[in-house]
């Protein structure tokens, strides 16, 4: 077997293995750098395999034939949702290197990098396997070191977050365990294209509606859906810059994905919305979000809990396109994953910076910035305006694609919703904006600006216009994965 | 070369050029963002009547590039009025002005050679975001100012946004119904998305009822920003309406309102350029009859007048600008005598006043009677009565008031220099242009949609030179008289009630009386809320400081723990039924 | 249209125009004479090149001119009552614009 | 027969269950989740599910109860009274419903017809001797047919661990002294105590060897051995002071352990991978005699298992009796 073989179990155990060298090794220049350079890897291994994925890559675990061995199954998806995961992981974990000096009590750094190698490890597994059981141990290596690294925030809050987090998110994990344990029980397998065909058969039982109930209502936990969103807020907004960074990125692209993966690998589209119409609840869930999460981020008066409240209601749009049910939505879902991870992401990228200089992340302490800190204040605009959605940013593809797909479905008050709800999201951009740039009563002194510490936010951003700008690759990459899911496991 | 050519659209140079202003200072600066719309300008003799070209966007063949006579008109326009924007603008110090105007200028340009409903929606947003900073500019110039030009442009921004959404809803139900991207002459029945393109097309055109943002938004600028921003929203709407809805017969009433209504508000308003803007408004009403009738005169006549309000309403515009410069103040009532003052300025603006009205031997008489032609081809009896009425309205607000009321009337003691130079060279050029269109209106009739259909209009026929004449001169003997009785209204400062009212107002205190309720009905739920939360809170021994608002309030875990159950059983009843 | 300067303002020099309002007047009603003249041709030789009928009258555009504008004018003066607010009816009056308001006065 | 005592043992754990929630005492509900779990485990026996059972009862009734008591002694122990929701109980009584009456069409306990026992379950029954070769068929599926899964269960108890330490981790002294109930209690002034701990502590390290060993051909392997002989350090550290433990095996040295059982586990599959097999296939280590080759990596991975579920055990009780946690645990005023 060539190393190409090998690639979708190498990118999980990479950082796996990694984590527990970090713990072995201490000095913390040697940690640093070490996960940096495991983490990027792991990227560029991401990228290899988006290129190379065609059909399914099956991958046997200790060599026993599925299902009766763990299998390994990457499909263009699962490859697209791994490079999204891998190159949020590392660019953010370029701010890691500094907020984590900052934040983690000293002595203590080489195991903040161990969580976050852990925590990419859990999404990566997550993401590539075939296993359903599999899905929730890897489940559980991610939401633990997340409620480590959420610990890890400025302020005491902090502990209040991660609590808080750890409590729904048990919840949320148990319930997707009930329904791995339910559905093997009336299948007797856990192998997820064994148990599609299965399932077939076994699928009119109530036992299994039970299960597909827990399954969608423990993801919909961990995916924040609304109105189970509440840890999602003070996670992101109290845990350290790096850490709502990279969960902004991708946390939740990959319970997305599991959501997928329930709705059209398991069970199959016409199954989900046709008998067991999810859409009937997923569908009015998804524009509350949409408007009340929204609304919601209006009245913050932190940038990061704006940001986060702003996430869940991009996770209302993700939903609805799963919800149109049909594969142009899954398109579109697909580019909003892309679009919306390196938008939020390249944001929160923005308010590290603005929390390293100014100590705080109060809008009203924002007052003047476009003089303090132009550049950073042009950069937060930017996230904002593809937050949006304006012409020329990512989010106008994906919310394009969205729109789009609503009409396809006939679905045109929905499709008219998306974009009034876009205009919501220009009122709390602007609440920003009108603080930065037309606010200068009490304003500092102009602070320096270093042009290291625009790397992260610079990438994220850029990627954001060049996906708006060029959109072609990213759109032919969700057309190619939207088709291959929506087809059921081939 | 044809490739390149549809890669860099007429715009590009402008849009693209702009972002590197903010490493140029001074003269050097200026220099280049005039020269920048010239090499524009040039750009346009690359291309070919007739020419495409385009590149596949997002599984969509795009036709960036459609040079045909109509954009070509506009397009030529637009460049000009760009020329003279940026001359005009000299003065300003601030990169972010040149900036804007830059990019504003050139998406309008791209919008007009615009092949494809998808390209002109993103030049349509473009133009609204860019332009946004010039009415807020003011208020970086005049801390006093800052809150109102801030409102000012918010509104501005949402109506322009509200515009470009529903643009986009209409392209994409017109995509859907009928498949086609392609921006042609559709009319209201193509599809169910052409009501809303209309609409979104109606908002930048200021149809009735739609059109207070211009008279909002444009005075609050600078004294170069009004200018700018009055020379490309609106006549890119026009563009847009005569491209799509040519012929639309529901044109035709809307335009006539338009050329009615605005005016008795000119004659009562006290903000020169507030008055200007009225005026803008009712030569869009002209335009748009034209587009309705959908002739080929009547196009060409839209075009042409287009063409020729541009310089002529800039000239105007420019004129109160440099008053506005060197008096500080552009309202009615504190203005008077300046011709003593400012003589050039004075001219120009006199030449502008009679260009509006239409004088014979003016840009305004050579296009505007293209249209009444039209209407008169028609035998539209009732709208051809409208069109008179308002043409005499024109020649009140803009022919006499503005003038009369800024440089003679009564002298009230302004003693300033001449405008500057740089103002004068583009109120100059832009006099000269309304003279040589007015005297050799075939070079502009050459470049109309339907050159052949223009050739054969003569304008200075005997009949129309005498009754234009007649109209306009009895009209001024009707003001010297009625300023002789003391009849005509004074200029009093004082703000009127417009459509604006309705959201300004209105839609403000039952915002407000609903905030009321909904503050009394959070209050009690956030009691009993309360309650709950403390009791929790107190279980983990943390306190929170909790932001304001329900929304923005953190829910305890028990109570997402009661959701989700709540959730489950919902999912489960909902499979078991 | 010469002008009594208003008590508050001092005398200014009059430049040609302010001294001579009465012949420009004068001016303006010779060249309205004028035009009914050349009207008058027209209307005789019926060489009038019109859409309507009605625009063949004599002075038709004359009287369309002055009596559209007259009624503008009132009715604009009447519409005032109704739609005019003090300037600061939108947005409080902040410093710079109540300044402004205080040395103005209308020319009537 | 059995049938019943199940019954009754699951009425128990129901009412255990609704005591624990009504219970204000933190203190007694901790006792009472310990007698949760002995009685879960006894269930688990009663299924045939030996290894379960040995886990829930070293882990759930052993482990957490120790653990519970360290935390208790940093906090009071009385829980505050909470408002009853009526909306709440009507909420979880429908769901409750619903899932009963979802459930009540699930393959009968024990049917032998039942999918699970008709599907990949006659693969492990009828081939995993031939295949691997190991008479406790729980350990073969666990370690080498799902020995990926245990890797990741593993990285969970590993992650446990860094989470624990990364939180809670400030170095400091340990409050021995700080008994559940507030007052100075000296466990180690007491003779009996100290004589039974003693007599106890090498049988117990004992046990944990042989737990870890036999898991090929019994119930056990290295999760519960690495629970067994954490217990023993444990209670060593519980009778003569957490410093006395340290002077034993210092605090920094475990939490190296913690890692070398994951690089252990992991190197397996990493030398499979370059002698060009699949990750973990055991095969690889000896390819001449497959079987064997199986052997021999189910014992070393179990190995790793064992080494870091054990040291990540004893680092928590560290991070949990230290008293730094003290000033980090005390609401922000």
């Amino acid at each position: 077997m060539s190393l190409l073989d090998h690639l979708p179990v190498l990118l999980v155990i990479g950082p796996l293995l990694c984590a527990p060298l970090l713990v072995l090794i201490r000095i913390p220049s040697v940690v640093r750098w070490l996960a940096q350079a495991v983490v990027t890897a792991t990227a560029a291994g991401a990228f290899w395999l988006v290129q190379t994925v065609n059909e399914p890559i099956s991958y046997r675990m200790g060599g026993w034939t599925p299902p009766v061995g763990i299998e390994y199954r990457v499909d263009k998806v699962a490859a697209l949702v791994a490079l999204v995961v891998t190159s949020v992981a590392a660019i953010a974990l370029l701010i890691g290197h500094k907020a984590a000096r900052d934040t983690v009590i000293k002595g203590r750094l080489h195991l903040f990098y161990a969580a976050y190698l852990l925590c990419l490890t859990g999404l990566l597994g997550m993401t590539m396997t075939g296993d359903a059981f599999n899905v929730f141990v890897f489940l559980e290596i991610s939401s633990l070191s997340t409620y480590a690294l959420v610990a890890m925030g400025r302020r005491r809050n902090a502990f209040v977050a991660a609590f808080n987090y750890l409590v729904l998110g048990t919840i949320g994990g148990t319930f997707v365990l009930i329904g791995i344990g339910l559905m093997f029980q009336m299948t007797g397998t856990l192998n997820m294209a064994d148990l599609a065909e299965r399932l077939v058969e076994a699928r009119d039982t109530r036992t299994i509606h039970v299960a597909l109930a827990f399954m969608l209502i423990g993801l919909s936990v961990k995916l924040a859906v609304f109105p189970l969103h509440q840890w999602l807020p003070n996670a992101y907004a109290e845990s350290p810059s790096a850490v709502s960074t990279f969960l902004a990125g991708s946390a939740t692209k990959v319970v997305y994905f599991q959501l997928m993966r329930v709705i059209f690998t398991l069970f199959g589209a016409s199954y989900i919305f046709g008998e067991a119409r999810l859409g009937t609840l997923l569908v009015p869930l998804s524009l509350l979000a949409m408007f009340l999460g929204s609304a919601a981020a209006v009245y913050q008066s932190s940038l990061k809990r704006l940001l986060a409240y702003s996430s869940i209601a991009q996770v209302g749009y993700l939903t609805l396109a799963l919800a149109l049910g049909t594969e142009e939505g899954l398109r579109a879902g697909l580019l909003h994953l892309m679009a919306h991870a390196v938008t939020k992401a390249g944001m929160f990228a923005v308010v590290a910076i603005i929390v390293d200089r100014l100590g705080t992340d109060h809008i009203a302490a924002l007052q003047g910035l476009s003089r303090r800190m132009p550049i950073t204040a042009g950069l937060l605009v930017l996230g904002g305006i593809g937050l949006i959605g304006v012409p020329g940013t990512a989010g106008f593809v994906s919310k394009l694609a969205l729109v789009d797909a609503a009409l396809g479905a006939e679905h045109v008050f929905v499709a008219g919703a998306i974009l009034m709800s876009s205009l919501i999201a220009v009122v709390y951009v602007w609440r920003v904006v009108e603080v930065m740039y037309f606010k200068t009563e009490s304003e500092g002194p102009r602070l320096r600006e270093r042009p290291a510490s625009f790397v992260p936010a610079g990438i994220f951003l850029a990627l954001m216009l060049g996906m708006g700008l060029y959109s072609e690759p990213a759109f032919e990459l969700a057309r190619a994965g939207a088709s291959q899911l929506f087809g059921g496991m081939p | 070369m044809m490739e390149l050519l549809g890669s860099i659209f007429p715009g590009a140079i402008l849009i693209f050029g702009a972002l590197l202003v903010p490493f140029l200072k001074g003269n050097l600066r200026n220099a280049y963002v005039v020269l920048l719309p010239i090499l524009s300008a040039l750009q346009l003799f690359a291309f070919e009547l007739g020419f495409q070209g385009g590149q596949s966007f997002f599984g969509l063949e795009l036709t960036i590039v459609r040079f045909d006579a109509l954009s070509r008109i506009f397009g030529i326009v637009f460049h000009i009025a760009a020329v003279l924007v940026c001359i005009y603008g000299w003065h300003v110090k601030r990169s972010l002005d040149h900036i804007c105007t830059l990019i504003y200028a050139g998406s309008a340009i791209g919008a007009t050679f615009a092949g494809d409903l998808v390209t002109l929606f993103v030049f349509w947003e473009l133009t609204a975001v860019s332009s946004v900073f010039l009415v807020w500019a003011r208020g970086m110039d005049e801390p006093a100012r800052k809150e109102r030009a801030y409102r000012a442009g918010m509104r501005y921004l949402i109506v322009q946004v509200g515009s470009g959404v529903a643009l986009l809803a209409g392209v994409l139900l017109h995509f859907r119904d009928t498949g086609s991207i392609a921006f042609e002459n559709f009319g209201l029945d193509a599809s169910r998305g052409a009501p809303l393109i209309f609409l979104a097309f109606g908002v930048k055109a200021a149809f009735p009822l739609l059109h207070n943002w211009v008279q909002d938004a444009y005075p609050e600028s600078t004294v170069a920003g009004t200018v700018v921003l009055a020379s490309f929203t609106t006549k890119l709407a026009i563009y847009a309406l005569a491209r799509g809805f040519a012929g639309t017969e529901i044109l035709i009433p809307i335009g006539a309102t338009m050329t009615v209504f605005p005016i008795f508000f000119a004659v009562i308003e006290n903000d020169l350029r507030r008055v200007l803007a009225y005026s803008l408004n009712n030569q869009l009403g002209y335009m748009i009859v034209g587009i309705g009738i959908g002739t080929e005169l009547a196009l060409n006549g839209a075009a042409a007048h287009a063409f020729a309000h541009i310089l002529y309403k800039g000239l105007l515009l420019m004129s109160m600008g440099a008053v506005l410069f060197r008096t500080g103040t552009i309202n009615a009532s504190e203005l008077g005598g300046l011709h003593k003052s400012m003589p050039l300025t004075t001219v120009f603006c006199i030449i502008g006043a009679m260009a509006i009205s239409a004088v014979p031997g003016l840009s305004g008489f050579v296009t505007k009677s293209m249209v009444i032609s039209a209407v008169g081809n028609e035998h539209l009896t009732i709208i051809f009565g409208v069109l008179l009425f308002a043409s005499a309205g024109v020649a009140d607000h803009s022919g006499i008031k503005i003038p009369f009321f800024t440089f003679f009337a009564h002298d009230q003691g302004h003693r300033v220099k001449e405008a500057p130079l740089h103002m004068l060279i583009p109120m100059g050029i832009a006099a000269a242009l309304c003279i040589g269109i007015g005297v050799y209106p075939d070079a502009l009739y050459s470049l109309l949609p339907f050159p052949a259909t223009a050739a054969e209009y003569h304008p200075y026929d005997a009949t129309h030179v005498l009754t234009m004449l007649e109209l306009l001169l009895f009209a001024g003997l009707a003001f010297v008289v009625l300023m002789k009785l003391g009849v005509y209204p004074p200029e009093l400062p004082r703000t009127n009630l417009d459509t604006d009212w309705f959201y300004r107002r209105f839609a403000k205190n039952v915002a407000l009386d609903f905030g009321h309720l909904a503050e009394y009905g959070r209050a009690s739920l956030w009691q009993g809320f309360v309650r709950f939360r403390n009791a929790m809170l107190r279980v983990i021994g943390h306190h929170h400081q909790p932001p304001e608002g329900m929304l923005g309030e953190p829910w305890t875990a028990s109570a997402t723990t009661l959701w989700a159950a709540l959730l489950l059983g919902a999912l489960l009843l909902m499979y078991y039924s | 249209m010469s002008e009594h300067p208003t008590p508050h303002s001092e005398p200014h020099e009059q430049s040609w125009f302010e001294a001579n309002t009465a012949l420009i007047i004068r001016g303006l009603v010779v060249f309205a004479i004028g035009l009914l003249a050349w009207d008058v041709a027209l209307t005789v030789q019926g060489t009038k090149h019109v859409h309507y009928d009605f625009e063949r009258w004599f002075g038709f555009y004359a009287a369309a001119g002055f009596v559209s504008y007259v009624f503008l004018v009132l009715t604009a003066k009447r519409l005032r009552t109704l739609l005019a607010r003090p300037v600061d009816y939108y947005d409080p009056i902040v410093e710079a614009e109540a300044s402004e308001d205080e040395h103005h006065g209308g020319h009537a | 027969m059995s049938f019943s005592i199940e019954m009754i043992l699951f009425g128990f754990l129901l009412v255990m269950a609704v005591v624990i929630g009504k219970q204000r005492n933190l203190f007694a509900a901790s006792m009472l989740m310990g007698i949760f779990s002995l009685i879960a485990a006894g269930l688990f026996s009663l299924m045939d599910a030996q290894d379960v059972a040995f886990t829930e009862a070293s882990v759930g009734a052993g482990m957490s109860t120790v653990l519970f008591l360290a935390t208790l002694a940093l906090m009071p122990n009385e829980e505050k009274e909470r408002k009853f929701s009526w909306s709440a109980l009507a909420v979880v009584t429908v769901t409750g419903a619903a899932l009963i009456y979802g459930t009540i069409d699930m393959p009968l306990y024990g049917d032998p017809l039942a999918p699970v026992h008709q599907h990949i379950a006659t693969h492990f029954l009828e081939d995993s001797w031939t295949e691997i070769g190991l008479p406790n068929i729980v350990t073969s599926v666990l370690a080498s047919y799902r020995g990926f899964d245990t890797f990741g269960e593993l990285a969970v108890v590993f992650t446990a661990g860094v989470g624990v330490t990364l939180i809670l981790g400030i170095p400091g002294g340990y409050t021995d002294e700080v008994s559940p109930t507030g007052n100075p209690v000296h466990i180690n002034e007491m003779p009996v105590v100290r004589a039974v701990s003693k007599a106890l502590l090498p049988f117990i390290l004992l046990f944990a060897l042989y737990v870890q060993a036999h898991g090929d051909f019994g119930p056990g392997g290295g999760f519960q051995a690495g629970v067994i002989l954490a217990t023993g350090y444990i209670l060593y550290a519980l009778v003569w002071g957490s410093t006395e433990l340290e002077r034993v095996i210092p605090r920094g040295v475990v939490e190296r352990i913690t890692s070398v059982g994951v690089l252990f586990y992991g190197g397996v599959g990493v030398f499979s991978m370059i002698s060009g097999f699949s990750f973990l296939d055991y095969s690889a280590i000896d390819p001449e005699h497959p079987a064997h080759g199986q052997h021999l990596g189910i014992f070393l991975v179990e190995l790793g298992v064992g080494i870091t579920v054990s040291a990540v055990m004893i680092v928590i009780y560290y991070v949990f009796t230290a008293r730094g946690v003290r000033g980090l645990l005390e609401p922000e005023r």
